[in-house]
This record gives C-alpha cells, structure tokens and sequence, in this order.
C-alpha cells in the first residue's frame, strides 16, 4: 500500500520535472533537468520492482547520456529560439489525441492487476518453467538471453547500427564539418 | 583537467574500481540485476571519465579506436556464433541445450557467452559514440 | 523490536531529518559558496547516519558490507565533485561573499 | 620511479581489487572466483596501460590502510563540524561570517594533500576551493572553522599518518 | 521508520527538484543535481530495506561510482566547451 503512495509521489515529481525542462530556454538548464528526471525515473522502476530496467537507468543516465548530451550542445546553440505563438493546428490535432488516449485507458486492465493478460499465462511458463529448463536464478537474464535471444540479438544489432550511423554523421574530423557550418551561416 | 590534482588522483583511484564494477556485473547478469548491456555502459563510462579528466588524445593512445570498431562488430559476432554452432550441431538457431553434454549447462554457457557479446559490443559503442562526439 | 532496530531506526530518521535541515540551508544561504556548505551537511551527515544505520539494522553480512562501499565511495567522490564545483564557481565571474573579520 | 615501487603499486592494485571482487560477489563457486580472477587480470592491463599505476609518489589502494585512524577521527570531527553548521542553518538570524584563507601545506606526496583538501572539503563549513602544489585556499562558513583549521590539528594527522611505515 | 524517513526523503527530493529549477546560476543548477544524485542513492537504498529486497543496492552502488563523472563533464564543459581538450594544450584557465 505505502508503495502505491511512493509511485505516486514520485510520478508527481516527474511531472513537475518534465514541465520545467519544457520552460527552460536554456538548453544547459534543461540538460542537467535531464539529469534529475534520469534519476527520478531510475526511483520509479525500483519502486515498480524492475531491478534490470532501474539498474540500466542508473548506467545509461548517470554515465553516457548527460555527456552526449553536452557532445551535442558543443556543436550547437545554447539557447532555444523562443516561439511564443500558439499553434493552432496542433492544438487541434493534440487535444483530441489526447481525450482518445485517456479514453483508451478504459481498455487496458487495470494497474498490477492479476487477471492480466500478461499474467495468465506467458508469466506463469516462464515463472515455472526457468528453473527447470535454464536453470540461473534471476529470471531476467533466462528471458532476455534465452527464451527471447533472437530479440536480444536483434538489440545487440540495433546499437552497432545506430553506433554507425553516428559514426556516419560524426566521423570525418570537426574541422570539415564547421566549415560546412560556417559557410551555410555566412 | 590533469593538473587539477584532487581531480587527477581521486581519478586514478575510482576508474580502477568502476572497471572491476563492470565486470561484476557483466559476471553477475545470472544472479542479480544487471547483465551484458549495463556492464558494458558501466565499462564504458570508465574510459569516458580517463578522456575527460586526462584528455581524449591520451585515451587513443589507450584504446586505439580502430580496435574499438573491430571490437563493436566482434560482439555481434560472437552472439551470431553461438546460434551457428547450435545449428551445426543440429538443433535450430541458438539452441544453446546442445552446446554441451547436458542442457543446462549448455544453457548456462550459451547465456554467459551471448552476455559477453552484449557487452563487448555496448562497451564499444559507447567509447566510439564519445571518440565521435569529443573530437579534437 | 529490539534495542537495536529502535536505535537504527532513529539513527535513519536522524539522517532524512538532516538532509532536510541541508536543503533548507540551501534555501537560505545568500551565496553559491554559502550554498556549498549547506550541501555537504546532506552528503555527509545524511549518508553517515542513514547508511550506518541501515548496517545496523542489517548486522554483519554482505548486504551492510556493501552499504559500507556505498558510503565509502560516497565520502570519495562528493567531495571531489564539491571541490570541483567551487572551483569552477572562483574561476569563474563567482565572487564569494566575505564577512568583516 | 623505481621498478620495485610498479611492482608493489601492481601487487597493492591486485590486492585490493580482490578484496572488492570478493566483497561484492558473494558467490564463491570456482567458475566465479576464476572470473574474478580473470577481470583483476584485465583491470590491472588496462590500468597500467592507461598509466594510473605510475604516479610520482606512492598511491594506491592499499596505500589506504594507513589512513584508516585518521579516517575514523575525520569522522569524529566531520559530526561536529555538522552540528555546529546545522544550528547555523537552524538559527533564524543566519550567523556566518564567511571568509578565504589559505593554509600552508606540509605534505610530502601528492596523494595526502589530495586527502587534506577532500578533508577540508568533508567536514562542513570549510571548503577548499584551490589547491597548488604547496597550498590550499579554504572557504570558511564562519571564523572559528578557519581558527581550528589554523591550528594544523588535521594538517598534522595527515602528515603523521603519511610518515607511517608501510603495511 | 523505514516508512518515515522514505517519505521525508521524498520530501526533500521535491526541496533538490524546486532549487534545481529556481537556482539562478548555473552552478546552483548543477549543485541541486548533485544533491538530487546523493538523496537518490539514499532512497534506493531506503526502499530495498522497506520491501525487504535489499538485492537492490547494486544500484546504489553504480550511482555513488558514476555519478560524478556527469558533474565532471558540465563543469569541464563548461569551462572548455567541448569534451576533447586536456589542461596540457590549453594552458589558460584550467578547471
């Protein structure tokens, strides 16, 4: 029960976060937002007992993504350009999505609930069925690296393609790439 | 940043420990939390600490960056490697039950290799995305 | 519940309680160097007497061994980051505030 | 710095990364403890290539032990310190009186100023703000934690815990 | 006890998150997420205690090693502008 009541706070903190980040029109400000809301979200999955996702959180926000964060500032402006005009079409096209996702909720069961699709069955075989066939005790890694491998080596694929296009983008030395700047600003 | 002493010693002392924190994770993925993805940006997040307090030129003399890309492509690899040999050995793609004598040993040495892949390749990428990032 | 868990019990709400105090120093402090001080009450006060009593409350295993490199690794790297932090503030357009002395 | 000070500074690293393997595995079956001893391996490649291993004066993690009395009396001084900078807090007058000084170091190697700055910066109500080869500049919250820094109590536990003898 | 200190620790989360949005320098912001970074391995590590799980200190563990490295990186990036340079080639200002 007193969980209930931490997720709550915490998803209130979230917000409060995720709405400053989006006032910041200086995006240093709301890169280090950034940090706070990485740490709040890492709080979150530990609440909601998912250790791998929190712990992947924690490595990924407080190691890498702050610093590609500044990677990419060091390349551009530091402040957003303001547009204090309010775009009509897209409150148009926003505020009904909106209304249809919160009707949607009404589909979705309801919150831990143990009638869960998920729950009834596909749980169940791997809960009962890890320790006999995989044998190691956290039942995560029986998942993802066996009864899931192909999904995991298709991650494994998506991070060495997405490591290439970076590479793509941002290999050729610095020197080239502010000329290339340069010239369009001038 | 090397002449800022507090910062230069207390590096040498903490990337050590971050390094063999890594690995007990990317070791540990079968008992606890973690497992090759986390290690591997844990890893990772050492070397990018040594390039930022001691300068990234000093972190190519390190790690040559060619070694790194060759690494990257490596890890995936050895993930696809282990599937291949579970179809040599006349099962379907990564069935890891025939990698030994009985099953869940070959279970468990089929995890622990496609783990240290996960991790190689993350790892990797990691450093190469700051290599690129951090340019000279 | 015994001697122990009232003492480590208290010896936690302490340190909540302290983090508290940090941060409204952080509130009232007029300087970013002033705002440091109050900062460092919360990593070490905060972490002192919470980790120590959660290995109270936990006795000697591997679990309070660990909180203790929790602490240790805490009491190594915040400072740093302070003493970084400051002196980035003086190298830039911070002036500390001085009091007549 | 000579080959028998890298032979001991990689001796104390292996050492101590051991102790932390073993102090966070906690399961001590053969392939683990082999795995183990396969990563203080790579770890301790790695860290002389990086050329953390050769420093100009004798640092390392065993180096610690020395500092274990001294930590457990920076500790003492550390709560303290505290209680005096939360009754500051505490009190709605605010009573600070912040000033700069800077404080002669007498330090031999560059590991224990090192550790005297994190000191400083430990205990609440001082600050070090810049460290030079000989000296340090301290914020202070209030002139008595500038007073009992100048007394050099801390200044001297440090050197004398420095001085000790190798373990 | 556990169940009172986790919420005052909430508490102050939500005083880091409020000096972190109105800290009028950027050193203050930074600050705040420092503060932000040590209350979170405290939390985390609170919560393992309050549901009896305390498998997850790992996590505290990664946070108290790692997470100075970011603090590090804005403050070098903030004197720099850029990750790559080392003091030696830049003599002027170091960090």
């Amino acid at each position: 029960m007193i969980v209930i009541y931490i997720n709550i706070i915490i998803l209130f903190l979230l917000i409060i976060t995720s709405i400053a980040i989006n006032q910041q029109d200086n995006l240093f400000a709301a890169t280090m937002l950034t940090g706070i809301f990485s740490l709040l979200s890492a709080s979150l999955f530990v609440c909601l007992d998912a250790v791998d996702v929190a712990f992947t959180e924690a490595a990924v926000g407080a190691g890498i993504a702050l610093i590609l964060f500044l990677g990419t500032l060091a390349s551009i402006k530091y402040k957003e350009k303001v547009k204090n005009k309010v775009s009509v079409s897209g409150l148009l096209l926003v505020i009904p999505t909106g209304f249809l996702l919160i009707y949607g909720i009404h589909d979705i069961p309801s919150f831990g609930a143990l009638d869960n699709p998920v729950q009834t069955y596909l749980a169940d075989r791997y809960i009962t069925g890890s320790s006999k066939e995989i044998g190691i005790p956290n039942l995560v890694t029986s998942v993802l690296a066996s009864y899931r491998g192909h999904d995991t080596l298709g991650e494994v694929t998506v991070i060495f393609t997405a490591c290439i296009g970076v590479l793509m983008l941002l290999g050729r030395s610095r020197g080239d790439y502010r000329g290339i700047v340069d010239k369009e600003e001038s | 940043m090397e002449h800022h002493l507090v910062l230069s010693v207390v590096a040498r002392i903490i990337i050590p420990l971050i390094m063999l924190f890594g690995l007990y994770v990317q070791f540990h993925g079968d008992y606890g939390p973690g497992g090759g993805f986390q290690a591997g940006v844990i890893f990772a997040s050492s070397f990018i600490l040594y390039g930022i307090i001691f300068g990234v030129k000093k972190l190519r003399s390190v790690v040559n960056p060619t070694i790194v890309r060759c690494l990257a492509a490596f890890g995936v690899l050895l993930y696809i490697g282990v599937g291949v040999v579970g179809i040599l050995k006349g099962g379907e793609f990564l069935n890891y039950n025939l990698l030994s004598k009985t099953s869940e040993v070959g279970q468990h040495i089929g995890i622990m290799i496609i783990e240290l892949g996960v991790g190689i390749t993350v790892a990797s990428a990691m450093i190469i995305l700051f290599f690129a990032f951090a340019k000279p | 519940m015994s001697n122990i868990d009232i003492i480590s019990g208290a010896l936690i709400v302490a340190g909540s309680l302290s983090i508290v105090v940090g941060l409204l120093g952080v509130y009232r402090m007029p300087d970013f160097f002033t705002r440091l001080h109050a900062a460092s009450v919360i990593d070490t006060l905060g972490t002192i007497l919470i980790l120590s009593g959660l290995i109270l409350y936990q006795g000697f295993n591997l679990v309070s061994v660990k909180l203790l490199l929790i602490l240790i690794f805490i009491l190594i790297t915040t400072p740093t980051a302070a003493h970084a932090l400051a002196k980035s503030a003086l190298h830039g357009k911070i002036k500390p505030i001085l009091g007549d002395d | 710095m000579s080959k028998y000070d890298i032979f001991f500074h990689k001796i104390s690293l292996i050492i101590s990364l051991a102790l932390l393997w073993i102090m966070l595995s906690g399961h001590y079956t053969p392939l683990l403890l082999l795995l183990g001893l396969l990563s203080v391996i790579i770890v301790t490649i790695i860290s002389s290539r990086m050329g953390l291993i050769t420093f100009d004066q004798p640092i390392l993690q065993l180096y610690f032990i020395r500092f274990i009395p001294y930590g457990i009396w920076l500790i003492g001084q550390i709560m303290k310190s505290n209680i005096d900078v939360c009754k500051r807090i505490l009190n709605p007058n605010l009573p600070i009186n912040p000033c700069l000084i800077t404080l002669h170091l007498s330090q031999a190697s560059t590991f224990a100023k090192v550790v005297y700055a994190n000191s400083i910066t430990l205990t609440p109500g001082t600050i070090s703000i810049d460290l030079e080869d000989s000296s340090v500049e301290v914020h202070s919250l209030s002139a008595t934690g500038a007073e009992g820094l100048k007394t050099g109590n801390m200044d001297k536990k440090i050197t004398h815990a420095e001085a000790a003898p190798y373990v | 006890m556990f169940e009172i200190s986790t919420f005052i620790i909430l508490f102050s989360m939500f005083l880091a998150l409020v000096s972190a949005i109105i800290g009028k320098t950027v050193y203050d912001k930074i600050l705040a997420v420092n503060i932000f970074g040590t209350v979170t391995v405290l939390f985390i590590a609170l919560f393992g205690f309050l549901t009896k799980r305390p498998e997850f200190l790992d996590i505290a563990l990664v946070y108290a090693l790692i997470n100075f490295i970011s603090t590090i990186a804005i403050l070098k990036f903030f004197e720099y502008g850029d990750m790559s340079s080392s003091s030696i080639e830049k003599e002027e200002g170091d960090i």
